[in-house]
């Protein structure tokens, strides 16, 4: 086989996961009847809802942390700061704004105690950030359901079930419903339709890209791809490992917090109790979509995913109705590409990372073998 | 004495025994019946005993926690209800030989663990070949399959060509009900083998062939690890290097361990449906493997050594507490904090176990 | 040159674990001097750099007695920051580089030239952007100061080699306040001609007065750099020389020379059945053991011998007993008793009553996890299906009581210090786990029992121990016996003949008694005259070189 | 010196960022303004209720233009939601007839960091200064389930 044709082979095998996708859709989306200004308009949404989230991933993978299934402990404290932004009645942009300030010392400490927790299971961090997003979960639980309107201050009776404390299941957060995404009105003809676009969500997503391409030519984002790639080389050039790891996570956690403050912002109402539960899943299955693996990601990655998921998200459902006359087929087809595409990709990485381990022992053998299998 | 007993027994078990020994004595203060309680507490320990079990096999042969068990819970699944679809071929089959009218719920639960098994061993034969590839990861990938396959036959539910009517969606005449009675199949089929009520308490209700049928079980899994088999796949988990070295083929060895877990997992189920009174269909196996691993370590399993005793005594304590707190804490503080309380103990465990020990062996 | 040495050690002394492994080394250091030091594997060269560099693992294990002077004050590290700051650089014989960064990332790896910035006050230095191009400018002044010519921008990864290795020597000299300069093996990975290039640079980082010490085994090149040569043995300074006036002939029998007459005193009481029938016949193996890499090997062991196997680490002794085992891919032939054993297949070596024990106690040897009759018995039962009862084929359990019997006599016979067959094999003293794997090799009655390594990391008494049970049993039960060692005194004393191992191949097979400079001379990659017996794998294998 | 510097500097943003918060809180908060148009008495007179007035609020809310004016007739209790320290408030009081507009009453308000207010329109009308009655408290919401705790989030 000549170089080009194998780079292309190499092209196909590195974007596998997006091609399937892409071929998904395009199958689906003639099934699903939608017309093109529909489905650009949702895109436009989800794109602006999701991708604050989906771009939180981007910094433990650079410091070789894999998939951070911490990030609902970000998702649990912008939460929290929305709770108590609901309580106060501040609403608007200031509302947002004073959502993220009082989730980010929250999600600042849930990232430290992660960081410290992930550092003591090196090799194992992410099933231990997942178990410990339920772990949090837990205690995210006790302080909304028991504790708030009890300990922690919280008295304005929408919020609060009838029994006095704890929050209940649903929070309307009307006062901050689409205040980024309206903020700047824009809108266009598309299609025999008229589209709608989140500016300035999209602003701020794009400040967020800005400030990852920066992140990455500080000193800390070199530090953190020289953890990602070796921690012992790393270590023996002084770099502080563990502490940079958990500024890693501390990052991601915090951003996190962000991200699910603008996608509650963007969906108007806060389910107190399952809200987050979807966050990482849903963030992570579209990054990996997007083509990342659990070692590199990229900015495109995520928008690529973001683009791909909720297409298959929006379409799915109706493709399966019109086909099979089952909108649940549909439903669950989505969930189990959720599920699916993370079980693929981590059984890829692994078994990469255990092929590339063959490989870097054999590249160490030499010529052995040769001279001695000519002679036999 | 008692500083050796807790070195022996751990701090996690000694802590949680001590709290639910607590709970015990309050509950009579709070107006909680303690024989009821206590007959929840069996009652709940045999419907999932023999899924924490499951966790044995994989993490002696070092797959680590099998949080893919909802794959050997499909398997129990697809068991259980084929047996209902065919329950009436089976009964007249088997009228021949014996009284299906005396004989028809043993017979049908037993068509049930038949079908299960073989789909189970398939099914734990692919996923052990896959987790050979994997290795380093299995605990991250085990839980993903776990998922996607639950996921995976949501969709089959709703398409496989099942007829028994009491399965069906009445509306649709297609697709299998999210809960399905075992009522008239075989409901408390072991439960009910040898139950009885000591001491005349009324309250105290001893499902006595459930409990048998989970000694039965672990004395099986008991004899397996003492063969030889059992005994190459302990060493395999304890340092698959060392059993390489002493002629063990550790892929398979592990394909085995996964098998057999799959397997395991499987029974369990159907122990716990019999139990229950229904097959949960769709999304109800989807988070089975957490309690079942919490179970485990709380038993004072680590991520590569577990025995009998530890799935005793840690589905007791997990289960007594998940018993106790609603009814006890409620009672006191007027407001059920069990879910809190189970989520942050049981993955209060794992966490500890997961952070305990990190093995770098490989 | 300046009155006061830049490096001056006095008395320096270490023991791991009671194992004395450095006593009174004194030598000093004068800047811009270039030292050679030489030693065998296990002299101490590694524990004195440790000490030097200040690595952690020396104050964990009880410090180190002596002093050391730099600039005429004792400083005493206790981490390789401080080391670092004070100007001593160490290149490590294995590469600390990342591998996806660019040479000039990699030689300014935490000390990356930055853009001021703001957020630095907030937060730290850390939030400052990198300034790529003064990075690259400094990179390049470190390259070219080495002579080579090597992109700054080029990825480690596609670098060969020999570039790493450069790499790293540039990592070192940009550190500005560098006066110390380690390297650990820096030629062994190179060719000819970067070596060349190499010892060159070296030579011109002297002059600009940076004092070098250089550890290699190549005495060629150590003659041709250094000013003095210190020859390391059993942790003391054996002999301390002018460069130029020490022959290599000198240095090796320096490196290895013990007084010869230690040998014969462990001459056999009883009389030795060595038959002329062939045991285990080798050709052309190889094996890929990570760094333990076998090329091209061939060789005869005779029934009732006891074979030694020696040579530098990472020049493939251990590889050999491992591929013959089948633990690591290997290729070639190997015939016992003239079957001949399929590779790779550790079931099938076992099957044919070869047994073999570890180099790698912890990690390959034992079940640390488990009791000791485990580890005994647990290759017998899963080989030979012994140890169970029940109905053979059917269905069989596992004999408690004949494991724990069979664990019982060998704890006697092997005098294994513990409290009995039940004790975790984790909890033992390193020389009693080594008699635990000896004893498990044992229990399969081998008909070739190969053992790597069975006297490392344990005390002299148990040393002695270990080395007499394996005597005994060759003389008692006539097994041939491979004993793989990197201690050559060791070899001489219980082996029949020895085999050099240099770069993958046999480098030359001498009977035992032979003066222990010429297995220095071989060891070094120096031609001996090899005598009559066993010279098979020589000629052979300098004929594939030609070839390859 | 420079820990001192990078203290103080950290110090200062923290101020900062305090004061960010406070303003914030100042000038997102959102206010109840409970309209009452309920007869009163106060200082022993009694202040009827007035047959109807249509009261309309501008502030933030509505990006500071005038909102829908909501009528109010005799007896009737509602209420506006404003947001920030300060709103504008328009009441026309039409005459008994209900067609004329007798007089129009322009106030501005400043609520500032408290949470709601109650203001009084037949003692505006009579532009007494106590027309800021104490707060009613909470509002009936309308009860919605409480979360069954099985169904608080899986596990």
């Amino acid at each position: 086989m000549n170089k080009t044709g194998k780079s292309f082979w190499a092209l196909l095998a590195d974007n596998a996961v997006p091609i399937v996708f892409i071929v998904i859709s395009a199958i689906a989306i003639p099934l699903s009847g939608f017309s093109a200004s529909y489905l650009v308009q949702e895109l436009l949404v989800r794109i602006g809802r999701n991708s604050f989230l989906i771009l939180s991933l981007l910094i433990p993978i650079m410091a070789g942390m894999g998939l951070n299934f911490g990030m609902v402990l970000g998702a649990m404290a912008g939460q929290i700061g929305l709770i108590m932004v609901s309580d106060w009645a501040i609403v608007g942009i200031p509302g947002m704004v004073l959502a993220m300030m009082v989730g980010t010392p929250i999600a600042a400490v849930l990232g430290v105690f992660c960081g410290s927790v992930l550092n003591r299971a090196k090799g194992q961090e992410m099933v231990t950030g997942y178990i410990l997003g339920f772990f949090i979960n837990g205690v995210y639980q006790l302080v909304v359901l028991y504790l708030m309107g009890w300990v922690i201050p919280v008295t304005n009776p929408v919020l609060l079930l009838s029994r006095g404390y704890g929050i209940r299941n649903a929070v309307s957060l009307i006062g901050i419903r689409g205040v980024l995404d309206n903020l700047i009105p824009v809108s266009f003809p598309f299609m025999g339709g008229v589209v709608r676009i989140p500016l300035a969500t999209l602003l701020v997503i794009a400040a967020f890209c800005f400030f990852i391409v920066w992140f990455r030519r500080t000193k800390l984002g070199q530090d953190m791809r020289a953890i990602g790639q070796s921690q012992p080389v790393s270590d023996s050039a002084g770099i502080a490992v563990n502490k940079t790891r958990i500024i890693a996570i501390v990052i991601s956690t915090v951003l996190a917090c962000y991200g699910q403050i603008i996608y509650l912002q963007n969906m108007g109402t806060l389910n107190t109790y399952n809200s987050h539960d979807q966050a990482g899943m849903f963030s992570i299955a579209a990054l990996l979509i997007g083509g990342a693996s659990v070692s590199r990601a990229s900015i495109a990655n995520v928008f690529v995913g973001v683009i791909l998921f909720h297409l298959m998200f929006i379409v799915a459902p109706m493709a399966g109705k019109n086909l099979i006359g089952q909108a649940q087929i549909g439903e669950y087809f989505r969930v189990f590409v959720s599920y699916g595409i993370i079980a693929i990709a981590l059984v890829l990485h692994a078994w990469k990372r255990n092929r590339d381990r063959e490989a870097a022992r054999r590249s160490l053998r030499g010529p052995a073998g040769s001279p001695a299998k000519e002679a036999a | 004495m008692i500083k050796k007993f807790i070195e022996n027994a751990g701090w996690p078990r000694v802590i949680i025994g001590l709290f639910l020994l607590g709970l015990f004595i309050a509950a009579p203060f709070v107006g909680v019946r303690v024989d009821t309680s206590l007959s929840d507490t069996l009652v709940r320990f045999g419907m999932n005993a023999v899924m924490v079990l499951a966790m044995i096999p994989m993490v002696q042969s070092g797959c680590g926690l099998n949080f893919g068990l909802p794959l050997g819970i499909i398997a129990g699944l697809l068991g259980a209800t084929l047996s209902v679809e065919l329950n009436e071929k089976i009964l007249a089959h088997c009228a021949q030989y014996v009284d299906a009218a005396a004989w028809g719920a043993p017979i049908s639960f037993a068509s049930a663990i038949v079908m299960a098994l073989p789909i189970a061993a398939v099914l734990g034969y692919l996923y052990g070949k896959l987790l050979n590839r994997v290795k380093g990861d299995e605990m991250m990938i085990a839980t993903y399959v776990g998922f996607s396959s639950v996921a995976f036959m949501c969709i089959a539910w709703l398409l496989l060509p099942y007829k028994n009517p009491t399965m069906i969606w009445g509306y649709a005449g297609a697709g299998l009900r999210t809960t399905i009675s075992v009522n008239g199949y075989w409901f408390h089929v072991l439960s009910d083998f040898l139950a009885f009520t000591p001491f005349g308490l009324s309250h105290l209700y001893v499902p006595t062939g459930m409990l048998l049928f989970f000694a039965f079980m672990a004395f099986l899994v008991w004899l397996f690890m003492r063969s030889k088999t059992g005994t190459a796949m302990t060493a395999v988990g304890s340092n698959p290097e060392f059993a390489r070295a002493s002629g063990v083929n550790v892929d398979r060895m592990r394909v085995i361990s996964v098998m057999l877990s799959t397997m395991l997992g499987a029974v369990g189920i159907l122990v716990y449906e019999q139990s229950f009174g229904f097959i949960q269909l769709y999304m109800g196996p989807f988070y089975m493997a957490l309690p079942a691993v919490a179970s485990i370590l709380l038993g004072g399993a680590s991520v590569n050594k577990a025995s009998i005793l530890n799935v005793a005594v840690g589905t007791f304590l997990f289960q007594g507490i998940l018993t106790m707190t609603p009814s006890v804490i409620n009672s006191v503080l007027q407001t059920d904090m069990s879910e809190v309380i189970r989520l942050i103990v049981s993955n209060g465990m794992i966490l500890y176990a997961l952070t305990r020990k990190v093995r770098v062996k490989r | 040159m300046s009155e006061v040495p830049l490096l001056k050690l006095e008395n320096i002394g270490k023991e791991y674990y009671g194992n004395r492994v450095l006593s009174n080394v004194s030598f000093s250091l004068m800047p811009g001097e270039i030292l050679g030091l030489v030693g065998e594997n296990g002299a101490g060269k590694s524990t004195l750099m440790n000490i030097l560099f200040g690595m952690p693992v020396i104050a964990s294990t009880g410090g180190y007695e002596g002093n050391v002077v730099l600039d005429g004050r004792p400083v005493r590290f206790t981490s390789p920051t401080q080391a670092l700051a004070a100007g001593i650089g160490m290149v490590h014989q294995e590469f600390s580089l990342i591998p996806g960064f660019t040479a000039t990332e990699n030689i300014l790896l935490n000390r990356e030239v930055l853009n001021p910035s703001l957020l630095e006050y907030i937060f730290s230095h850390r939030m400052s952007t990198l300034d790529r191009e003064a990075m690259y400018q400094r990179a390049d002044t470190a390259i070219r100061t080495l002579g080579v010519d090597i992109s700054p921008d080029m990825t480690v990864a596609e670098m060969p080699v020999g570039y790493k290795q450069f790499i790293e020597i540039a990592r070192e000299i940009d550190r500005k306040q560098t006066r110390l300069l380690f390297l650990d093996e820096p030629t062994a990975v190179l060719t000819e001609t970067e070596a060349q290039i190499l010892l060159k640079a070296l030579k011109k980082l002297a002059e600009s007065g940076i004092a070098i010490v250089f550890i290699s085994h190549r005495l060629n090149e150590v003659k041709e750099l250094c000013d003095r040569i210190v020859v390391l043995r059993d942790g003391e300074v054996i002999q301390e020389a002018d460069a130029r006036t020490a022959s290599v002939r000198d240095i090796a029998s320096w490196m290895v020379g013990r007084a010869v007459s230690e040998a014969p005193e462990s001459e056999p009481q009883k009389p030795r059945q060595v038959r002329e029938e062939t045991a285990l016949k080798v050709e052309h193996l190889w094996v890929d053991m990570p760094g333990e890499t076998v090329r091209d090997v061939s060789f005869e062991v005779r029934k009732g011998e006891i074979f030694g196997i020696g040579g530098l680490a990472g020049h493939g002794k251990l590889g050999i007993p491992n591929g013959v085992m089948g633990l690591y891919p290997a290729g070639g032939r190997v015939e016992l008793f003239g079957e001949g054993i399929p590779l790779n297949r550790p079931r099938r070596a076992l099957d044919k009553k070869m047994a073999f024990v570890s180099e790698d106690r912890r990690g390959v040897g034992l079940l640390l996890d488990e009791r000791i009759d485990w580890n005994v018995t647990f290759t017998a039962m899963q080989v030979q299906g012994r140890f169970l009862k029940g109905i053979p084929g059917l269905f069989q359990l596992r004999d408690d009581a004949a494991m724990s019997r069979a664990a019982e006599a060998l704890i006697k016979l092997l005098d294994i210090k513990c409290t009995g067959p039940g004790q975790h094999a984790g909890e033992l003293s390193g020389g009693n786990q080594q008699k635990v794997c000896l004893a498990k090799a044992f229990v399969l009655q081998p008909d070739l029992l190969l053992v790597s390594e069975p006297t490392r990391g344990i005390d002299v008494g148990a040393k002695t121990l270990v080395l007499d049970a394996l005597r005994r049993y060759n003389q008692e039960n006539g097994t041939t016996i491979i004993i793989t060692s990197s201690e050559l005194e060791e070899l001489r004393s219980v082996c029949d003949r020895i085999a050099i191992v240099g770069e993958g191949r046999i480098a030359g097979v001498l009977p035992a008694k032979r003066p222990a400079e010429d297995f220095g001379l071989l060891m070094m990659g120096h031609e001996v005259e090899v005598e009559g017996s066993g010279g098979q794998g020589s000629p052979q294998s300098s004929n594939v070189e030609a070839t390859a | 010196m420079k820990t001192i510097m990078r203290f103080l500097q950290r110090t200062a943003l923290l101020a900062l960022l305090l004061a960010l918060g406070t303003w914030l809180f100042y000038i997102g908060r959102e206010h109840q303004i409970f309209l009452d148009n309920k007869s009163i008495e106060r200082d022993g007179k009694n202040f009827r209720a007035l047959e109807q007035v249509n009261v309309s609020v501008k502030s933030k809310s509505h990006g500071d233009a005038w909102g829908e004016p909501i009528e109010l007739l005799a007896r009737d209790r509602d209420v506006v939601v404003t947001v920030g320290p300060k709103f504008s408030l328009k009441a026309e009081i039409l005459d008994s007839m209900g067609g004329d507009v007798e007089r129009v009453i322009e106030i501005t308000l400043e609520p500032g960091f408290q949470k709601d207010l109650m203001l009084s329109l037949p003692l505006l009308n009579a532009a007494r200064g106590d027309f800021i009655l104490p707060s009613p408290g909470g509002v009936p919401v309308p009860e919605e389930p409480a979360p069954a705790a099985e169904q608080a989030g899986n596990p």
